[in-house]
């Protein structure tokens, strides 16, 4: 994997996010590589999520540039993103099926095989009329990132997607991430466990206040670079 | 007569009710500046 | 900036006491309404710097989401709640001028109550500023604004067409060619007076909402260096 | 990406949750029953005088009521903070305050269709002057409650208070709709005066309120 930095998937010039008083990113300038899985590191409001938020595009940046896949439209690259949270961000109401059905709706894709497919994909059946809330906390977890990868899309990111989620589960998502890397995808990953990721990850990005303090490239540990 | 003196009162009273409502916003922001000096 | 703003300050204020005085002693008694007339000079100045500061939070607002600068929202924010200030006002005086004049402390005369129905809008708005969190807070407050201030436009129409069983009284005798130059002369210093008075008090809220941005801006700058010397 | 084809997906998605677990719609229903069986319970009215307040009567039932629809659909989505979903997809803001604002509309028209044989029994009324006037202003008043109504829920649900802001902020801007509503729907029960006047005001007050809607909702639902 080489390092194209004139032609980086997502690139953060002075970015920062003010809520009233409080900071969550400060003055973040970062390129980021397309075709790695970075691990984002850091504590509690460290700014991890808002980060992830604002290349989801999700936040509207206080002050600095965001350009991703080369645009600094939002709008036009968002069919090309895919973004996981915390909360499932799944209807309780409606079937898995259902759920999927609506969401690929709206990044314009009709065939429900696509839909069978990611459900399939993420290691569950596709056939369950059941609804998500009667879901298990790993199921909903794995029809969520189903959900982020749905559009296929070239950027993925995704906050916590291990929390409640069993060992064996997490390996199969790992697993996946790792070849989804393979294929191309730019990956970014907010994560409390990172051992879970040892070999998959390329890069680990460590912040702290609001800001990205240390990035280490474990594809080329000679080169580890400090910012 | 008294209508013209209530009026012309309660006029001035809102408005100095809105002077004292600005001079604490003042007030509180002074206190914020010296937080800031503080630490 | 702030000798100039004391100049000003001194000068409304010299200029509202010369319109107390002519308000009060040197316009002649009106014959048929008594003293009770001389509460126009109050009200009416301060029914049109309303008139005023509803409109500009209105563009303000409009400016505020095409350029998202922060002066701009503090700007919206200063005329909102100097508007909805000078707004109760004219609905505390007009009751009572109306009490002696119609006998009647409040009827649904259509002024009257569109004042009201734009007093529940922008206090509406301010509650909606205050309730708001985060970054969101003033895009929100903005398009409210918007909403309120095309909709101050049929509240006057609705009010005009299908609020007509009470008889509409002319307010304030009308500026009739038989008025005594006096008291045009009063009511005309007064709506100078209270026209540089709000916005003095623009002015002031302004200064207020802006310095507190920046104070905010610095907290969060130094609430993260704070935080970062604590963690390293 | 169709602004039609996501509207109409959405609006689908939503009438299937809400047949599914009938919030909107049982919660609203209770609250009008309990407005209108409150108010006959208040006042002893002669036919004459129901048909003189009825129009003002019944529009602030629906108002009411309408508010709890509208924050539950919003609430809906706020759950699971599925509306990021929305947010961070390709989809046009416009289908999803289109496809919300139909869906409320439709409870509230379910709604009006339920209680107006409730005021008929009531409140004794029979209206004199004719009826298609009385279901021009029922459509007309109720997307002008319902357009504002969804735009402002949007907006409530992203504050502190969430669901308590939404009536304060709603209800002054309404007025001069419900002054229109009210207009036509008593000038029509009593046959007294033309209901022309304030139907077609409601219709120019629905048309600016959804291009306004339409022009800032993505502003809105973008802001964080």
């Amino acid at each position: 994997m080489t390092l194209t930095p004139d032609n980086p998937a997502v690139s953060l010039n002075d970015v920062s996010k003010l809520y009233g008083r409080f900071a969550a990113l400060r003055m973040v300038t970062a390129d980021f590589a397309p075709g790695r899985l970075y691990l984002i590191l850091g504590e509690n409001g460290a700014g991890k999520s808002t980060l992830l938020r604002v290349i989801a595009g999700l936040i509207e940046p206080s002050h600095g540039k965001l350009t991703i896949l080369g645009s600094s439209d939002h709008k036009a690259v968002k069919a090309h993103l895919g973004y996981m949270a915390h909360a499932s961000m799944l209807y309780d109401e409606l079937s898995g099926r259902e759920n999927l059905a609506y969401f690929a709706n709206l990044y314009g894709i009709r065939e429900h095989a696509l839909c069978a497919q990611a459900i399939r994909t993420v290691g569950l059946d596709p056939t369950l009329e059941r609804r998500v809330g009667q879901y298990s906390q790993g199921m909903r977890q794995r029809l969520s990132l189903a959900r982020a990868i749905l559009n296929d899309p070239r950027i993925l990111l995704l906050d916590e997607p291990f929390s409640n989620v069993d060992v064996g589960s997490a390996k199969e998502m790992t697993r996946l991430l790792g070849s989804m890397r393979d294929s191309g995808k730019t990956i970014f990953l907010v994560t409390h466990q990172p051992a879970l990721l040892e070999g998959f990850a390329d890069e680990s990005v460590y912040m702290s206040a609001g800001r990205v303090i240390e990035r280490v490239d474990h594809r080329a540990p000679t080169l580890e670079a400090k910012r | 007569m008294k209508f013209l003196y209530a009026a012309y009162g309660i006029t001035w009273a809102v408005h100095i009710i809105y002077l004292i409502i600005l001079t604490r916003g003042f007030g509180k922001l002074r206190d914020d500046i010296k937080d800031l000096e503080r630490d | 900036m702030r000798s100039k703003f004391a100049i000003f300050a001194l000068f409304t204020l010299a200029l509202l006491s010369w319109g107390l005085y002519q308000a009060l002693v040197a316009a002649p008694t009106e014959a048929t309404m008594g003293p009770v007339q001389r509460i126009f000079y109050y009200h009416v100045p301060n029914a049109w710097v309303m008139e005023l500061c509803f409109p500009l939070n209105f563009l303000a607002s409009i400016i505020y989401l095409v350029n998202r600068k922060p002066a701009v929202d503090a700007f919206a924010v200063a005329t909102a709640e100097v508007g909805v200030v000078f707004c109760t006002v004219v609905l505390l005086t007009g009751p009572i001028w109306a009490r002696p004049v119609w006998g009647i402390w409040w009827t649904w005369d259509a002024r009257l109550t569109s004042t009201l129905v734009l007093w529940l809008i922008y206090i509406g708005y301010l509650m909606l500023r205050k309730l708001s969190t985060g970054g969101s807070n003033p895009v929100l407050a903005a398009s409210f604004a918007i909403f309120g201030c095309l909709d101050a436009v049929f509240v006057f129409m609705a009010i005009r067409w299908f609020r007509t069983q009470h008889p509409q009284p002319v307010f304030g005798g009308g500026a009739n060619s038989g008025i005594d130059p006096r008291m045009m002369h009063a009511f005309l210093i007064n709506m100078l007076a209270f026209t540089c008075y709000g916005a003095l008090l623009v002015w002031i809220r302004y200064t207020l909402e802006r310095t507190r941005q920046k104070v905010d801006e610095a907290h969060a700058m130094k609430s993260l260096m704070h935080h970062e010397a604590g963690a390293k | 990406m169709s602004v039609l084809g996501i509207l109409r997906t959405t609006l689908a998605k939503d009438l299937r949750m809400e047949w599914r677990s009938k919030d909107a719609i049982n919660s609203m229903l209770f609250f009008a029953l309990l407005v209108v069986v409150i108010f006959s319970f208040s006042f002893d009215l002669t036919a004459e005088e129901s048909r003189q307040i009825a129009g003002g009567l019944i529009w602030v039932a629906l108002l009411f009521a309408a508010v709890v629809a509208l924050n539950q659909t919003w609430a809906r989505e706020l759950r699971n903070q599925v509306l990021d979903a929305y947010r961070v997809s390709p989809a046009p803001a416009e289908s999803l305050f289109l496809a919300k604002t139909i869906g409320n509309f439709l409870f509230v028209a379910v709604l009006e269709l339920l209680m107006t044989p409730l005021f008929i029994v009531f409140y004794n009324l029979r209206s004199v002057g004719p009826v298609h006037q009385l279901v021009l202003a029922s459509l007309l008043g109720n997307w002008a409650l319902v357009v504002n109504g969804t735009f402002f829920g949007a907006i409530s649900i992203r504050t502190r208070s969430r669901e308590v802001l939404l009536p304060l902020i709603l209800f002054p801007i309404s007025i001069p709709a419900l002054l229109a509503m009210v207009g036509a729907t008593t000038s029509t029960l009593t046959g007294e005066g033309s209901a022309h006047l304030p139907l077609v005001f409601l219709g120019v007050y629905d048309v600016v309120f959804t291009l306004v809607g339409l022009f800032l909702f993505e502003t809105v639902l973008q802001a964080e």
